[in-house]
Formats: structure tokens, sequence, C-alpha cells
């Protein structure tokens, strides 16, 4: 997994304009923002295109890639093409919701810790290094096992419980630093609350690095959900990519040669997780001029 | 005749275009000899330092020359200029508080640089120097963590001047310190000279009054060019460029009092060097300033040693 | 030993045991049977008692019983025992063979016999039910042991005599209750055929006893010398090793065997077109009796009706199993099955007969969303509970759910852990579940007590999951239980009455018959059981409980490949 | 440095509470019954039996008695070095069981983690700021650190195993061995970990070349690398004190990563069959077997925790910064 | 108007909060209306540690502050009088705002009621009171703005508040000589006003030039105070005269004042406070007489 940097002190001219020259000639950024928004939209719009359900029973099992099916059958004779438009939706949601859902608590624990400083923040701080410690894969097994996860949604929401202490403690950091730039007692000076000051001036200063911080919580949400999902610890309802790999497993799609099923989804995580990497690095470097190839 | 700088150009590439940092600086610098070089804020007395050095991937060398002990330095290239680097030129950079690697202890790192440029390392020379400059002899079996700023500052000193350097800058070394560190490292500073430890120096600095008490020569610059160079005293006493003037005159003395005498800065501010208007760029904010100032006025040497860039000097 | 690191020569047949165990480390391919299907994690225990969680071959080729069961015969196989027989309605008498050996060298005797037994009377021992009935055993001389009865249940007696080990008294004797449940009796001895060499995280290793008994009176020798159950973690990976020639015999569920038993890869089945393999269970759909609608015959007809279990057999298993029968009852029991009732009240799917038998009784979909509503008109939406993981099942729960929607009954698949499922199942709380806990065994009786046994407990743990209750069926099915088991016609006439009530009432719907999954490779062993030519017809099975059952026969056919 | 350590371990000492009590609370307040579905395998007819079974096992795991009073008795036994009686593979000691699968583990886990770690961060140290390198091989890295740890170990087994057939696909040694001393046997050993191996091991590489290349690039850029450049020393040089700085926060970086290597070690175990904790958790929640999971998970917590204890020291006898810091020396 | 009462800070320092410096030590002054008092030390002598906790921002660990009698809480009402300005212009303005938000978010807490046309008024009347043109300087941000507007900008805030007091924390080392002077000049002006100012530095020639009294500050004790004249007019303690000869001076030679290291002066306990060598002139020297 990508670390997040520092954030660099800015250089003060044009940030934002610059920012943009830089963003649109990155080759880094468009590749992965590129890909990501490819498979977003085929994961929009693909459904409205197959008409079979995803699910659904049809007349061709095991079927190769072919005209009629573009990336073959199951052993069911289920579209996977069905499957993997389907799961190429829950893949985003499940990322969306766990990251965001991380990103939110990370938001919150690592502002406030870092803001407060003092007894909250060794309180917070403790809580989030307990948390970080505990091998989250194994408490989500747990977890899984015994609520019985159904939806993608309840999936993301227990990914992104756990996984926000790394994020916490990196905005906390990136707080600590700011909280004695001069702007924040100057807000304090001008008669701000603490819920202001953090809102209005410490976050905007890190906007990008919270967008940063947002997009590993995505890829490690969608990887996360797709182990639990191989360990036939995924939702019940619905299809998503770890599914379609756990089934093409289970049904021995490996041995019987039917590279079709288990390939794609695989593929999919990794594009979407990598391209979302790339596209990081590639942010990292339009906003802080020192990455910058020169 | 150690240093001679001749219509020196630097531009930085930004987006927007140039920034003409050095945009025709023409200077010599004999053996032995102190320069300070004043100036505003950003008119470029930190780019014409790393010029002489290390350019840095922005810069690039757009004209003129420069010549260090009758040789031709490449400032353009990199790799060529490397064996001028330490030996020929050295540094003490502006950020002096930073430039030794934290988990390195001082001991090893000396010894690492030297070995990699090829020198060994004279233990009883390098304390010998130390004591110079008042730094006991523990520090170099510390991290650079463990040392006060002045004393990294120091710390450094000593190292840039390792391999005894005909050409030392040393950028803005003082402006973190207090006022009594300051005039430490500054005397140190000439000890250095003193001891022949370094040939010639350019002391880059904001202060004119520090570089009074180190410099044997003055440099003004304003915006990328020269505005004026003299003897210390003589820019001291008697200025020539009007903005040198005015730039004495905005000093509060110990002992001026503003209910007593009220000093007056200088109005506006200095032009961008991004697209710095042609003619005398000190012309928008000069009392003086002219009809003749829409030209570009030359540096003239109006006294032996004393030249000003100003055509009403 | 002093052969330092210099390898020794690959050991020669007339050393024997001594060889195999001078060079253990190595087992020789040739001689070596690689099983797996049984086992899911390291070997727990080697306790015969505990039939369901011992390691392989605990009992069956470590621990042996009296009798083996033919299925195929469809009668007792004497083997501890010489002969079996009542010597009246309530005493059943065994007569023990001469000169069988425990592997301490301890000779067999009756008194084993009537320790073995006895341990029943300990309460948690899983057998303890037989006390209700047995009045006592007793040991009439070395050889015999005469067993009376207070009440002969003739069929559930065959059953035991074949699926009790028989344990040594000079060992067990004396050993707690707690240990005689839960000892892992380590290093076990037993008169079996073989005896464990080693175990590790994933498999046991078992060494064949060169001085068995059954070499001289059966006449029979289980032909690998050494037996590896590997414990694979999932059906997939034992397909892999299958693939790879690693393993010999699968006992693993293995989709899409079928191409790859049509294709030139080695792998054989029992049979070699669908089904491909022998049946061992019936996989029935319960619906909870207790709860509304499915309290009503006429629902769980109509129910019955609309499930396509043609879809589920070739969709979802690819024709691996076999559609059950409307009785259930399992191919090897067909004589069983009384074809006039099958037909005047037997069911099949038909989607337009289930609309019209739920409209019939009343069932109508007011709303018009497609779905009957219940009687009372309130919405009915009904709940099918498989295991979480169970991908077979929880695929053919969602085709089960695809046909009755044409029927118009609407049904969510749901897959609960199988722990919260079993707690469900056990509480009653549940709409529907599949299940399959019965195997076969040498009487339909076991099959019917499953369906119809009382009373209905607050938890029902093992058996009537449906909360049937029918009083008349479970006289029956007792009635049955008293019918010597050679008494076919006898048994005919009751077991007739009671597909009649099955039928009729349809507690549980009988959906296909799973397989008795055996995937073999032959590139190191034949002759595996095959439903053609001269094979053997038994069941090349590593399950718990199905060596008595023909599993341990199988080993005795088969052949090195290489000769 | 004794209040620091003081510090961790009391952050420790909490994280082994919390950790242990969740774990030792989530199965508890969830539906289904171990011993239901033990004796439900048990597969007894009779319901008299059954029901004396189930007190039976209720008594012996001592499910009867109040939540509370099993609390106290899990920590007054886990003091005991007791970790109780596995359900699933009853009767057999957890701690058993779990030492039977642990070194199958650890001999995943920890050359992967540190041979990644190290080659890692030489790969990206190497390619950050060379054009080439940097264009072409770090794509790969990003790949593989967004590969799903199965996928990754299916793609190997079928590549390398079902196609290839260079490796084995499952199992810890081959099953014609027995374990003993031998160079065959050692081979064969190796033979079977290549592949979790490789999974784990080129997954956690990407990972750890990316942050490396980008630490290295913030370090190159740093005042004390242009100082150095400044005095003409080689780029070797400066590159190989940027290591040394960027290297740090790659250690504190190696702790944060354990859980999430030890969760990827579990799934890679599952693909391959490779005994280990990870299908014994696995089992263990299937069957609901309290006691294995317990010990499993506290194994995990303990082996994660120790092994960032011993990162903390790592880190502090490597980084003069902190130790001066504990010093009290000011920054 | 405003008093410092034996005031003392300690900070818990290390990376774990292992040990405590003392910042501040008992110092004591007072600040009145229409005043200049300028703090003065070596870095690290506590001078913006006194300075943040006047304004609230760090708190006391022990003594009081009071202003107009009450005790120093960092509320809401306290800033309408009290405002501070930093030594960094760049960092005081939150760079990706546009740099007059600084005023709108004065208006916000403060002057709710006030109309928007009035409240324009009000802020092009201040920015031009620090001689700034208002059409140059609003709608722009801070990277668009130099150090010395970025300073004036911040003074003109402050003056939209009804503040009697202002503590200015080295807001001239970031500017260059000639934009440097008119900051100070705009704080001389101030204090005509009756504002009183504290005026925190470390070059004495910038407090000489505006202080009616000076503190020097030295390891976070007072080591000596009075009016400004006399201070520097004639310095007892030896570490003002260091400090006084170590200033470089345009037209003399550096002075070598009696090495820091070799008197034998030295922190005196909190307990012995200030010794009044004349009126309004203390300083804390124990060997004050045999120096
Ligand atoms: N990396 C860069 N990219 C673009 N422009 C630059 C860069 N570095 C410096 N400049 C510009 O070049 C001019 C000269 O900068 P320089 O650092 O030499 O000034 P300076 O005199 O040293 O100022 P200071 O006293 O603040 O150090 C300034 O206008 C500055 O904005
Ligand atoms: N937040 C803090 N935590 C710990 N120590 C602090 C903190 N703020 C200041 N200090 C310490 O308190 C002492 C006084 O610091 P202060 O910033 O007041 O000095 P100063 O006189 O303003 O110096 P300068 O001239 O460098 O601004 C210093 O030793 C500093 O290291
Ligand atoms: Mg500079
Ligand atoms: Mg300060």
């Amino acid at each position: 997994m990508t670390t997040l940097q520092e954030v660099a002190p800015r250089e003060r001219a044009g940030v934002r304009r610059e920012a943009l020259y830089f963003a649109v000639r990155n080759g880094k950024l468009m590749t992965g923002l590129g890909i990501v928004l490819a498979l977003l939209l085929l994961g929009m719009i693909g459904p409205l295109l197959v008409d079979a359900a995803p699910n659904q029973y049809g007349p061709q099992p095991m079927s190769p890639p072919s005209g009629e099916y573009w990336l073959g059958t199951t052993t069911f004779g289920q579209d996977i093409f069905a499957q993997f438009v389907h799961g190429l939706r829950s893949t985003f949601a499940v990322g969306v919701i766990g990251g965001g859902i991380a990103a939110v608590i990370g938001m919150v624990v690592g502002f406030v810790a870092g803001y407060l400083g003092g007894i909250v923040d060794e309180v917070l701080n403790m809580l989030t290094n307990i948390i970080l410690v505990i091998p989250t894969l194994a408490v989500l097994l747990i977890i899984n096992a015994y609520l019985g996860i159904r939806s993608v949604a309840v999936q993301g929401l227990f990914i992104g419980l756990t996984q926000w202490p790394w994020a916490a403690r990196a905005i906390r950091a990136q707080t600590f630093s700011l909280r004695t730039r001069e702007f924040v007692d100057l807000a304090r000076m001008s008669g701000s609350g603490t819920g202001r000051i953090i809102a209005r001036e410490v976050a905007p200063n890190m906007s990008s690095y919270l967008f940063m911080t947002f997009i590993l919580l995505f890829g490690g949400s969608v990887l996360i959900a797709s182990s639990l999902d191989f360990i036939g610890l995924g939702p019940t309802e619905g299809v998503s990519l770890g599914l379609m790999l756990q089934n093409s497993t289970q049904w021995s799609a490996l041995q019987l040669g039917m590279w079709w099923w288990f390939v794609p989804p695989g593929a999919a995580i990794t594009a979407i997780v990598g391209a979302l990497y790339v596209a990081n690095v590639g942010l990292d470097e339009v906003f802080n001029p020192k990455l910058r190839e020169t | 005749m150690s240093l001679r700088v001749s219509e020196l150009r630097v531009y930085y590439r930004t987006l927007k275009g140039e920034v003409r940092a050095l945009d025709g600086m023409s200077f010599d610098l004999a053996d032995g000899e102190i320069i300070g070089l004043v100036g505003e804020s950003g008119c470029g007395k930190s780019t014409l330092g790393k010029s002489l050095i290390r350019m840095d991937g922005r810069m690039h060398h757009v004209g003129g020359s420069v010549e260090l002990d009758g040789k031709e330095l490449p400032i353009a290239d990199d790799r060529r200029m490397n064996d001028f680097r330490f030996k020929e030129v050295s540094l003490i950079p502006q950020y002096a508080m930073s430039a030794l690697n934290p988990t390195r202890k001082i001991r090893k790192m000396v010894g690492e640089l030297l070995k990699s440029r090829g020198a060994a390392l004279d233990a009883a020379e390098l304390e010998r120097r130390m004591d110079q400059v008042g730094l006991p002899r523990e520090v170099l079996d510390r991290y650079p963590i463990e040392l006060s700023g002045g004393m990294k500052q120091r710390m450094v000193m000593v190292i840039s001047t390792l391999l005894d350097p005909s050409l030392l800058i040393a950028d803005e070394v003082t402006s973190a310190l207090d006022v009594s560190t300051q005039k430490a490292v500054a005397r140190a500073l000439l000890g250095f000279r003193d001891s022949g430890y370094v040939k010639s120096m350019i002391f880059v600095t904001h202060d004119l009054a520090l570089t009074h008490h180190i410099a044997d020569t003055i440099m003004v610059m304003y915006a990328g060019k020269l505005a004026e160079k003299a003897p210390a005293h003589v820019i001291v006493k008697a200025p020539r460029h009007p903005y040198t003037k005015l730039l004495l005159d905005s000093l509060p003395e110990v002992g001026v009092r503003y209910s007593e005498r009220r000093l007056e800065g200088i109005a506006g501010s200095p032009p961008s060097l991004l697209h710095p208007p042609a003619g005398c760029r000190f012309r928008d904010r000069c009392p003086l300033a002219g009809d003749e100032c829409a030209e570009e006025p030359p540096a003239v040497e109006i006294a032996p040693a004393h030249h000003v860039a100003c055509w009403k000097a | 030993t002093g052969g330092g690191s210099t390898p020794t020569p690959p050991a020669n047949q007339t050393q024997g045991q001594g060889a195999a165990t001078a060079n253990p480390d190595q087992l020789p391919r040739s001689e070596t049977l690689y099983t797996t299907g049984t086992q899911w994690g390291p070997p727990a225990n080697f306790n015969p008692i505990r039939e369901w969680d011992s390691a392989v071959g605990t009992k069956g080729l470590v621990y042996e019983t009296l009798f083996h069961y033919d299925t195929t015969a469809s009668k007792l196989t004497p083997w501890l025992a010489e002969s079996g027989s009542w010597t009246d309605d309530s005493t059943y008498q065994v007569k023990l063979r001469q000169g069988i050996k425990w592997s301490d060298g301890q000779p067999l005797t009756a008194k084993d016999v009537v320790f073995s037994f006895e341990l029943g009377k300990m309460e948690t021992v899983p057998y303890h039910n037989l006390w209700a009935w047995l009045k006592s055993v007793e040991a009439v001389d070395d050889q015999t042991v005469k067993f009376t009865f207070s009440k002969a249940n003739y069929q559930q007696w065959d059953f035991n005599v074949y699926s009790r080990s028989i344990l040594p008294e000079h060992i067990w004797k004396g050993r707690s209750e707690k240990e005689v449940l839960d000892g892992v009796n380590e290093n076990p001895v037993g008169t079996g055929a073989y005896k464990f060499m080693s175990k590790d995280q994933d498999r046991v290793v078992l060494q064949r006893r060169d001085d068995w008994w059954g070499k001289t009176a059966l006449n029979m020798e289980p032909k690998p010398r050494y037996i590896v159950d590997i414990a694979t973690p999932s059906n997939e990976v034992a397909l892999g090793m299958l693939m790879q020639k690693g393993l010999d015999l699968s006992n693993n569920f293995l989709p899409g065997v079928a191409n790859l038993v049509k294709g030139n890869f080695g792998l054989t089945t029992y049979y070699a077109e669908p089904p491909y393999h022998l049946s061992a269970n019936t996989a029935w759909l319960v619906p909870n009796n207790t709860k509304k609608p499915m309290n009503d015959p006429a629902f769980r007809k109509a129910l019955a009706n609309s499930i396509d279990v043609k879809q589920i057999v070739e969709g979802v298993y690819g024709n691996l199993v076999k559609a059950a029968s409307p009785t259930g009852l399992l191919p090897q029991w067909e004589q069983f099955v009384d074809q006039n009732v099958v037909s005047s009240s037997g069911f099949a799917f038909d989607a337009a007969k289930a609309k019209k038998m739920l409209s019939d009784a009343g069932y109508k979909d007011t709303d018009g969303d497609g779905f009957v509503e219940n009687k009372d008109g309130s919405k009915m939406n009904l709940t099918l509970i498989v295991p979480s993981g169970w991908t077979d099942w929880m695929e053919s729960a969602r085709s089960i759910a695809t046909s009755a929607k044409g029927a118009g009954i609407q049904i969510t698949p749901d897959f609960p852990d199988f722990n919260a499922l079993v707690e469900k199942r056990s509480r009653g709380d549940f709409d529907m579940l599949i299940n399959n806990e019965r195997q076969l065994s040498n009487s339909p009786y076991t099959y019917y007590e499953y369906m119809f046994q009382l009373p209905i407990q607050k938890q029902q743990n093992t058996v009537n999951f449906a909360r049937y209750d029918n009083k008349k069926a479970w006289d029956l099915v007792q009635q049955l239980d008293q019918v010597k088991t050679d008494d076919i016609e006898g048994m005919k006439k009751i077991t007739s009455q009671l597909q009649q009530i099955h039928l009729d009432d349809m507690p549980i719907i009988p959906l296909w018959y799973n397989g008795l999954w055996a995937q073999s490779s032959t590139s190191v062993w034949k002759n595996w059981p095959a439903g053609a030519g001269a094979a053997p017809k038994t069941g090349a099975v590593m399950w718990r409980n199905w060596f008595e059952l023909g599993g341990f026969e199988s080993l005795t056919q088969l052949q090195p490949s290489g000769s | 440095m004794r209040r620091y350590f003081g510090r961790k371990l009391l952050i420790y000492g909490l994280t082994f509470f919390v950790a242990v009590t969740v774990n030792w609370m989530i199965p508890r307040f969830m539906p289904g019954d171990p011993v239901a579905s033990m004796v439900a395998r048990a597969n007894v007819a009779r319901p008299e039996a059954v029901e004396a079974m189930r007190a039976y096992y209720n008594n012996l795991f001592g499910f009867d008695q109040s939540l509370w009073q099993q609390y106290v008795n899990f920590w007054g036994a886990l003091f005991q070095g007791d970790f109780g009686l596995s359900i699933w593979l009853f009767p057999t000691p957890v701690s058993d069981v779990i030492l039977g699968a642990v070194p199958y583990t650890l001999a995943l886990i920890i050359p992967s983690v540190l041979l990644s770690w190290v080659v890692g961060n030489q790969f990206g140290a190497y390619a950050a700021r060379r054009k080439l390198l940097d264009n072409t091989v770090l794509p790969v890295g990003y790949v593989l650190t967004a590969m799903p740890y199965m996928w990754l170990a299916l793609l190997l087994a079928w590549s390398l195993g079902v196609i290839g057939g260079v490796f084995p696909v499952a199992g810890g040694y081959s099953f014609s061995m027995r374990p003993h001393w031998s160079w065959t046997f050692v081979l064969d050993l190796l033979h079977h970990w290549t592949l979790p191996f490789l999974s784990l091991f080129l997954v956690a590489l990407g990972g750890w070349a990316i942050g490396m290349r980008n630490m290295i690039i913030y370090e190159l850029e740093s005042d004390y690398s242009n100082y150095l450049s400044a005095l003409g020393a080689p780029s070797r040089l400066i590159r190989r004190y940027a290591f040394r700085n960027a290297v740090l926060p790659q250690i504190t970086g190696l702790a944060l990563q354990l859980g999430v290597l030890v969760a990827g070690a579990l799934v890679t175990e599952i693909v391959f069959a490779y005994p280990g904790l990870g299908s014994l958790i696995l089992n263990a929640i299937k069957n609901k077997d309290f006691f294995l999971l317990q010990g499993s998970f506290l194994f995990i917590v303990l082996g994660v925790l120790i092994a960032n204890f011993i990162i903390d020291i790592v880190y502090v006898v490597v980084d003069p910064r902190t130790r001066a810091g504990m010093a009290g020396a000011q920054a | 108007m405003l008093r410092l009462d034996d005031v003392t800070k300690e900070f818990r320092i290390g990376a774990f909060g292992g040990k405590t410096v003392a910042a501040v030590r008992s110092v004591s002054f007072d600040v009145v209306p229409g005043e200049v008092v300028s703090l003065i030390g070596e870095s690290g002598s506590g001078k913006s540690t006194i300075g943040r906790m006047i304004l609230g921002l760090n708190s006391v660990t022990s003594g009081a502050i009071t202003f107009d009698g009450r005790p120093v809480r960092g509320a809401k009402e306290y800033y309408r009088h009290v405002q501070g300005i930093f030594q960094d212009p760049f960092s005081s303005f939150n760079p990706v705002f546009k740099a007059d938000r600084v005023f709108a978010m004065i208006k916000q807490s403060y002057y709710p009621a006030v109309p928007e046309q009035e409240w324009a008024e009000r802020v092009r009347s201040a920015l031009r009171d620090v001689r700034l043109n208002p059409d140059q300087v609003l709608g722009k941000y801070p990277h668009q703005l130099s150090g010395g507007q970025l300073q004036r900008l911040l003074i003109a805030r402050a003056l939209l508040l009804d503040i009697k007091l202002l503590v200015a924390d080295e807001i001239t080392s970031m500017l260059d000589a000639s934009t440097r002077i008119d900051v100070l000049n705009l704080l001389a002006e101030l204090k005509t006003r009756g504002l009183g100012v504290l005026y925190i530095t470390h070059d004495l020639s910038l407090g000489n030039y505006l202080a009616e009294r000076t503190v020097v500050l030295r390891k976070g004790g007072v080591v000596e105070m009075g009016l400004t004249d006399k201070v520097f007019g004639d310095p007892l303690h030896p570490y003002t005269r260091e400090l006084l000869s170590a200033v470089p001076r345009l037209h003399e030679e550096w002075g070598d004042a009696a090495a820091v290291d070799t008197c034998l002066y030295h922190e005196r306990g909190a307990a012995e406070g200030l010794l009044e060598a004349e009126p309004g002139h203390f300083v804390a020297c124990a060997q004050l007489e045999s120096c």
C-alpha cells in the first residue's frame, strides 16, 4: 500500500491554477483516473445494456467468451459479463461506503485529536493505536461470520468501521502541524470555535491530502471486501467481483480451465485499485511540486 | 583576480514564463576579499549564490560567464561542475539548520563525505578548526539533532571549508540567529578568511549593518541587477545609488527613536522579475527618476572600486 | 541407523513390514493410496465411540464391527462375527470367529463384545438408547454372546450390529465416562486391517497390518500398504490434486467432474454417464409443518409440484445427482417403493398443476403481484434457509425459489451461518430448509424414523425437523421396527402405508439423491468400483460409517495400475 | 526511555485486553450454539440421548454458567496458559491445534514480510528518480499491490501449478512424505512453500517499493541532500543517506502493515490448502469453535503485538531523533 | 490595563512528554494605554510564549495575567479588545482563501448586525488607515500580496475591532528594511490613538525605535526592565550590555562587552524578584555591585 507523505509546504504562487495545469499533464493521474472512470462507467451503464439478471441460469453453461456472451458463461450458464458489470457496481459501492465511512471517522478522530491535543489526543490516540494493532481482517471475519452480512452496504459499513485508524493517525499528524500555523490562532482571535476552525481553517488546507486518504481507503476497502467475499463471508445478496472469484474457485473454474470466469473479476479489482493508487501518486505529484519530474 | 562574473543571466523556468532572477550581473572578487551582497528579498541574491555552485532544476543559464582563478566555471554543466564543488567553490547554505543528515553522527558523515571526494579526513585539522569556531570536540560524536542552531551553523561552516575552497558562498547564514550568536558566527567567518581556509567569500544577507562589519566590499542588488558596489565604508558613508541611500535611511539604529526621528521606508515595491520593465528597474520608486531612466543604466565605475548603475549617480 | 547419508535402496517386498518401518519417511507411491473428502481439518481423535469426528478409518480400518452390510445384496456380511441369529423372538446370539487378535496380540473374545455394548449404558455414549430395549448382553462362552431384548427392534438391531465398533476390554476397562466419550484414544488397539502410523495437520497415515485376521478368515486383503487421508480445505483443491495425480480417491463433491470423466484425464466415477455416482442420501425440502401455510398438506403438495428438480439436477449439479423418486427412498431401496401408491398419489413438477392446487386450496393472488397470498389475505413470503457457503445448496435454493415463483409461491433464499441454521432448525424457527442428514442404511426404517419420529420436542435436533405430528405414522414406523429383517413382504406392507401417508400429507418433500461422491484416478490404482462390467459394485468411500457399507471391500479389490 | 516503553506496554496491554475481550464477546452474542451443531454432527437419533450429550457438553465447556462467570473463567484459564479444548477438533486442546499450525503460518509470514520489505525498499530506492525504471518497473509495483492476495495466488496456482506443473498447488509437503530432517524433506517443504510465499511476497513487495520510492524522492529533495550535492558528493552517497532516512517511516509502516499481512497470509493459506492458522480460523468460525477461535486470535494478536514491540525497539535504535527526544534534548 | 503577575509557563517536552521546561519564569510587568512596551531577548527566551499567553492562546502554568483587572481567558469578548499579530504574515492567512476573509470572520463573530454596505465601508477606511489602497488588496489571495501588505491587512483587521491592546510578535522580521520601517511607523501611530502595544522582537534597534519601556528577557526570566532610554542608555545587567554590544551598527565597530559566560550573573530564583536599581529601572543581577 502506498504510504501517504507529509504535505510539503506549498509554494505560494498560484496553487490552484497550477494544480490544474499539472493535473491535466500528469500522465499517472490521467491514466489512473481514466481507468477508474472507464470501469465506473461500465458498472453504471453496463447493467442497463445486458438484460439478463446476473444470477440467472442460461442455456449454454461453461461456454468461453463469444459474440453472444462477451465474457462467456459459468457452470450454470450465467452470463459472466452481466455478473461482471453488476459486480463492478458493488465493488465501487463497497469502496465508496467503506472508504467513506473510514474517511469520516478517521477525519473526525484525526482532527479532534490533532487539534485539541492534550488528554483528548492521548485517549483518541490510544484508541487508534489499539485498533491499529488488532488484525482487522480477523475481526472482520468474526463479525461477518456471526452477523451474517447480507448486503454490500453492511459489508462496507463494517470495513469502514475497522479501516479508519491509519487515516486518523495520518490526519492527526497533519492537523498537528497545521494547528501551529498562525492563521489558526488568528481564527481563534476572530472568535471562531473549535469545530469551525477545524472545518473552515484546517480541513480546507488538507483537502488534497484528505482526498488522497480517501482514495487509499477506497482501494483498501475494495481489497478487504474481495478477501471477505472470497473466503465465503461476503454479502449473501447480490453480486460482487469477490463473490465471482469465490464462485469460480468453488466451482473449480481453475481446474476446468474456465479462465474467463476467474480472470475478469480479479483483473477488474486490480485495475480499479491499481489505477487509484497510480492516480494517487499522480495527485501527490500535482500537489507537491517537489515530486514533479523536473 | 579570484572570481570574475560577467553579464551573468540566470532565469527560472516557470509556468508563466521566465523569471529573470539574474539579469546581467557583472562583478569581480579579489583574493582575500569578502563581498557582502545585500538587497531586498527576492532580488536574486540566493540565485547568484546557487548559480556559482549548483543550479537547481528550474534554473537555467542564459548567458554570461563565470571565471574562477582564471578557469571558466562550467556552471550550466552539473557533471563538470562537480570537480569544482567543495574543492574550489563551497557553500554555507541558507538552510544550515537542516543541512546535516539527521541520522548520521557528524564525524562519520564528514568522513564519508570527504572520502567520496577523494580526500582523507584529517582529524587534527578538523578539530583545530572546530576549536577556532568554539565548537567542543564531542560535537563530532553527536547527531545533528543534539546540537543547537548556532552549533549546527558553525559545524556546517567548518565542514564546508574543510577542503580550503577558494570561493565560499555564505547565504544568509546569520539571519536565523540572535544577535550574540550572529556575532560569533560572523567573527568565525572572518577568522576563516584570515586563516586562509577560504580565499574569498560572498556573504549574502539583507542586513546592511551586519555586512558592514564583515565585508570588505558591499554589493547592493536590486531586482536581479547590480545597483551599487563599493568598499564597505564607502557604501555606508557615501552611497551613490538612490536605492542604497533610501535603504540606509530606513535602517533604525540603536538610539534612533520614533519620537525623535521618524524614518521612512521606500514607497512602492520592486518590479516582478517575470516581466521586468525596460530601463532602470528602480525607476518607479526612485525619487530622482527622470526620463533618461527609461534606458537601462550601465554599471559605471565612478570611483576606484565603486560601481554604480544609475544615471544620476 | 548406520546408513548415514547414503540413500537406502528401495525396500524389497520380502522385508515386508520391517522394511516399511525402516524407511517410513517416504511412502512408496505404488503401495500407497491417497484419499480425501472425509476430513476437513487436523485429525482430532481416534476414538471409535466418536463415530462422527474420529480420524478417518478409526472405525472400519482400525476398529471393526460384528458385521458389514452389503448394500447390493441387502444383507449382513459376517465380519468379526462368524454368524448371528435370533434364537427366539427376543434373544440374539452371535458366534465370534476363532483366532481374531487385537493388534497388541490379545485375542478377541465374547467379553470384548459384551464390554463394547455395555459401554452404551453410559448416558452420553451415542448408542445409549439401545439399552431402552436391550435387556442384557452376556458372554455365553469365549466365542458366543447372547443379547436379550425387552423389546426386539429387529430393524434397528441390524443397524447396530454393523455400526458399533468392538473395543478391547483389556484396554478400555476402567475408563471414565469422560474418557470414553472425550478421550483422544492415542495409539488405538483394534482388530482391523490397518493401524495408525502417523498424523499431521492435514493428514493421517494408516499402515496395513500384515497379520490381520481377515487375510485367512475372509480371504481378503486390502491392497494399499499405506493409506494417507488428506484433509483438503475445499473441493476445488481436491480436484486440483486429483488432476495432478497426487490423489487417488476423492470423496468430495466435485462440480464439473463430469467433463473430466468424459475427457481423457484418467478419472473414473462409478457410472460413466449421469448420475456418475451411486446415491448416498436424499436431499429433502423440509417445510416447517407448524407454521402457516406449511401446516396445510394441500399447500405442501402444491409446493412439491412447483419445484423443478430437473433444473437443479441439470443446472446446478450438471447431472451429478439424480432426481429423487416421490417417495424419497434411495434407489437401493427400490423394492420397497409401492408403485401403486406412487402412481396414484405421487407428484411431479408441473407449475400449472401446482397453481391449480393452490387456488383450489384457497391460496389466491389477490393483489396481483404474481404471488399467492395466505388464506387470510396476508402476504406470503417464505424463507428457504441453507447454510452459507454450501454453494451447491445455495444455488439449489435459488433455483427452487425461481421455479416456485412460476407457481406463484414467493420464496426467498437465505443463507445463514451453519450454526445459526442448526439453532433455527432445532428450535423450529424457520419456514423451510434443505436437509439430507439420513444416509443409506440397511432399512428404510431409518428413513421413516427420520420423517415421522414422535414426540415432537421443543428442540428437534436430528429427526423430524418438519415437526410433522402424525401418531398413526409413528406407530407404523415402530411396527416396522418389529418386523424381522428377512420378512421383506411384512416390511413392504408397512412401508407402503407409510408411503401413502407421506405422499398424502407431504410432511417433507424429496428433491434429489446426493451422490456417493467417489472420483478416482487410475494412475496408480485400478479396478475401482463401477456400474459397468466386472468391476466391484461396492462404494469407494472413506466416509465415516461407510467402510461397513462396502467401503472396506472396495479397498480389497484395488489393483496396482503398474502391474 | 522507561516512560516511553512503559507507555508502549500500556498500549499493548490495553490492545491485548480489548482485542481478546471483543473476540471473546462477539461469538457469544451471535446466534447459533456450538454444542447444538456438535451434537447434530453426532447424528444421534434419540432425543433423550441428544439431551444428555448436550447437557454434558454444555457443562464441559462451561456454557451453562453465566456469561460473566464464563468471562472471568476465561481470563483465569488464560493466565494459566489454558486455552481450553477445541469444539471442532474435540477433544484436542486448542494449544495443540494451534501449535501444530503456527509453524507453517510463521514460515510463510516471516520470510515474506521481511524479504518483501528488504527487497521492496531496495527496489523502490533504486527506481526513484530514475526515469526509465520509474516509468517501467513501478507500474508493475502498483499492479502488484493492487492485486487481491487470493487472485494472485490463484493466478500463480493456475499458471505454475495447474498448467505449468512446476509447483504443487496444495499442501505443506508431499503426501508421500513424513516429516523428518533430511534434505529431500526440506526441499519438498520448500517446493510446497514457494507459491504461497510468492503470492504474499509479490503483493507486499509492490507496496514497499512504491512507498520507498516516494519517500526517497522526498529525501532526495531535502536540505541535507541538497547540501551534499552542492558539495559535489556523488549521488551514490546521497542516495545512501536518503535511503537511511527514508527507511525510518518504512519501519513504522511495517508495524502498521503487519495486521494486513497476517490477513493476507490467512487468505493465501486457504487458496493453497496450506496448513496453518488460515484454514483453522475459517473452520473455527464455521464450527463456532469459540475456543479455537479465541486461541488463534490470541495468537495473532500476540504475534502482531510482539512484532510491533520489536519494531518499536528497532526504531528507537535506528533513529537518533527518537532517542534524542527521549533524552529531553530539544529539536 | 494589562498586568502580568509572576507569570510562569512550563511546557512538557521530549517526544514523550517526559520532561518540562520553564519557558517563562516569574515574569511581571504591565502595559498601559498609549504605551509601547518592547519585549526583547534572544531566540527561545520566551517572548512569543508571553505574547501567546496574553492572547489566551496558551495557558498559564502559574501566576496571573489580568486585563483591566479581570483574568484573561481566550473568550470572544476578550478578543474584541485584545488582538495579536504574528511574525509570519504568510502563515497568518489561510492560503486557500482570499486574504480579506479575515475581515469577514470578524464581522461574523462580532458585528453580525452591521449591514454589508456599512461594513465594507469600515473595512475600506481601516485599510486606508494602514495606508493600503483597498482596491489593490481586496479580493486577492494571500500569495498575490506582499508581506508588507499582508502585515498591514492584519493591523487593519485589529483596528476594526475596538482594541485596546495589540500584541505584535516579531511582525517585522520577515519584511525587508523599507517595508519594515513602514510597519513600525504604523504601530507608533497606533499608540498615539491610545492603544497599548506589546512589541516583541529580538532586534534591539527596532525595540528602541518604538518603545517607551523595554523588558529584556533571558531564558524565560526578566533580566532588566525599565524606560527604554535607561535600559539602552545605561544598561545595568551584563546580559543587556552584551546584547547591545552584539548589535551590528552601521557606523561603529563591534564593541567587545564582557563575554556572557565569564560573568557570574545568572538567573535569580523567582522568589528573589528584581532589584530596583533606580526608580522604574529593574534589574536581576545578584552581583550587580561587584560586576
Ligand atoms: N524555484 C524557483 N522558481 C521560480 N522562481 C524562483 C525560484 N526561486 C526563486 N525564484 C524567483 O527568483 C527571484 C530571486 O530569488 P532569490 O531566492 O535569488 O532571492 P533572494 O534575494 O535570495 O531573496 P531572499 O532574501 O528572500 O532569500 C525571486 O523573484 C523569486 O521569486
Ligand atoms: N508548544 C511548545 N511546546 C514545548 N516547548 C515550547 C513550546 N512553545 C515554546 N516552547 C519552548 O519555550 C521556549 C520559549 O519559546 P518562545 O517561542 O517563547 O521563544 P521566543 O523568545 O519567542 O523565541 P524566537 O525569538 O525564536 O521566536 C523555547 O525553549 C521553546 O522551545
Ligand atoms: Mg535568498
Ligand atoms: Mg518567537
